[in-house]
């Protein structure tokens, strides 16, 4: 189990396959990357605060519970914090199992609670605004599928 | 004492990301009653308290949640990770 | 859409930075790796048959078919045959979208269907037996999820 | 003439991976039929076509199907992909 919480970029890839090489018994790989999205194409940057201390903790535990719900031989977890640009990468999640459905769940499972239990907040700077984003009912609503 | 601590609008609005806040109160509302009470900026944070989440010693938490022996408190907007 | 058929090995993060990088429109890349696992300690090789033609018509219409479903920005298909060592990549799958729901969907989709529908077939060389790997009942069954 | 061709294990009872084939059947079950009363390996090979599948023209299909126009049949067990 691997969880980083940074302000550097990260490169999702070569993360993966640290993540997954040499593993003989595991069959499925998962991962997730969450990338700064500019919807309107007037993004600037994508601020993201934490809760240093309490974010560790929360993702620790999130992903323990997944570990031990899907049985997976191992997960990982790397969000960052600061000023990031469009079309980087926020955060990823990887998960590997036996199976492919396992893999796929925890996957989801971690998604859904990363984005509503863990304490990052995104604020979008664009030139004439800047615009806490809000959580959406729907985000909250997904918690209950688990 | 305790350690206030607010994050995303909730700091913008109260203007300090945290604060150590000499208080008798019992529970979260409390503290936030006797907040909201001294100057219009906490006023302003706490108007709609069904829009903030709590943080107690870093566990998110309720409302009505007792204070005893708590070292940390922390008020912010749902998170939105991810 | 890239979709490859081959018998090279190929490098997962690598093919994943490729897919996700320069995305200004996307927030959510899912991947997922399918490994030769070795159960039992004993597998040698994992030998993939496949029928030319057919793989790349089949691949192409489960992926297009998932492109449009899921209103994905784009879709990865790559998909190994030949003989496999233990633990190396098989196959990966990617999906690009405005959304991880979609994302993770589209991904879960393209699995059980290349499971069941691309015409490939394994077979387990161990020391003492060479076995087909059987269909199972359950991914016949996760079809009917779609 | 038609080009029929095997993979995986029906291949191996076979024991070639295709072959031209001069047939007056009308559906893949006429064929089946004919060729499993050719030779003991087809018969091992088709003993249970409930096991197999079979693609016309490099698309998945059925055992009533007609044949007529088809250049190319495979006959495989179910795939196991990914």
């Amino acid at each position: 189990m691997l969880i980083r919480v940074q302000s550097e970029v990260f490169d999702a890839g070569a993360e993966l396959n640290a993540f997954a090489q040499g593993r003989h018994d595991v069959g499925a790989v998962v991962s997730f990357t969450g990338v700064v999205r500019d919807t309107q194409g007037d993004l600037q940057e994508m601020q993201i605060e934490h809760y240093p201390g309490m974010t560790e903790a929360a993702i620790s535990a999130i992903t323990q519970d997944a570990v031990t719900r899907w049985d997976l031989a191992d997960a990982l977890v790397i969000h960052r914090f600061g000023a990031l640009k469009p079309g980087v990468p926020i955060m990823m999640v990887a998960t590997a199992a036996a199976h492919r459905v396992a893999a796929f769940e925890a996957a989801d499972f971690l998604m859904d609670y990363l984005k509503s239990r863990a304490p990052f907040w995104k604020k979008e700077i664009a030139a004439d605004h800047a615009t806490w984003v809000a959580a959406k009912d729907a985000d909250e609503d997904a918690l209950k599928r688990w | 004492m305790m350690n206030v601590m607010y994050f995303a609008w909730v700091r913008e609005r109260i203007g300090v990301p945290q604060e150590q806040i000499d208080t008798q109160a019992a529970t979260v509302a409390e503290l936030v009653q006797e907040l909201t009470a001294r100057e219009e900026r906490y006023a302003a944070a706490f108007a709609d308290v069904s829009a903030l989440r709590v943080a107690l010693d870093q566990e998110l938490s309720e409302f009505d949640a007792p204070l005893a022996g708590v070292r940390e408190v922390a008020f912010f907007p749902p998170m939105t990770g991810g």
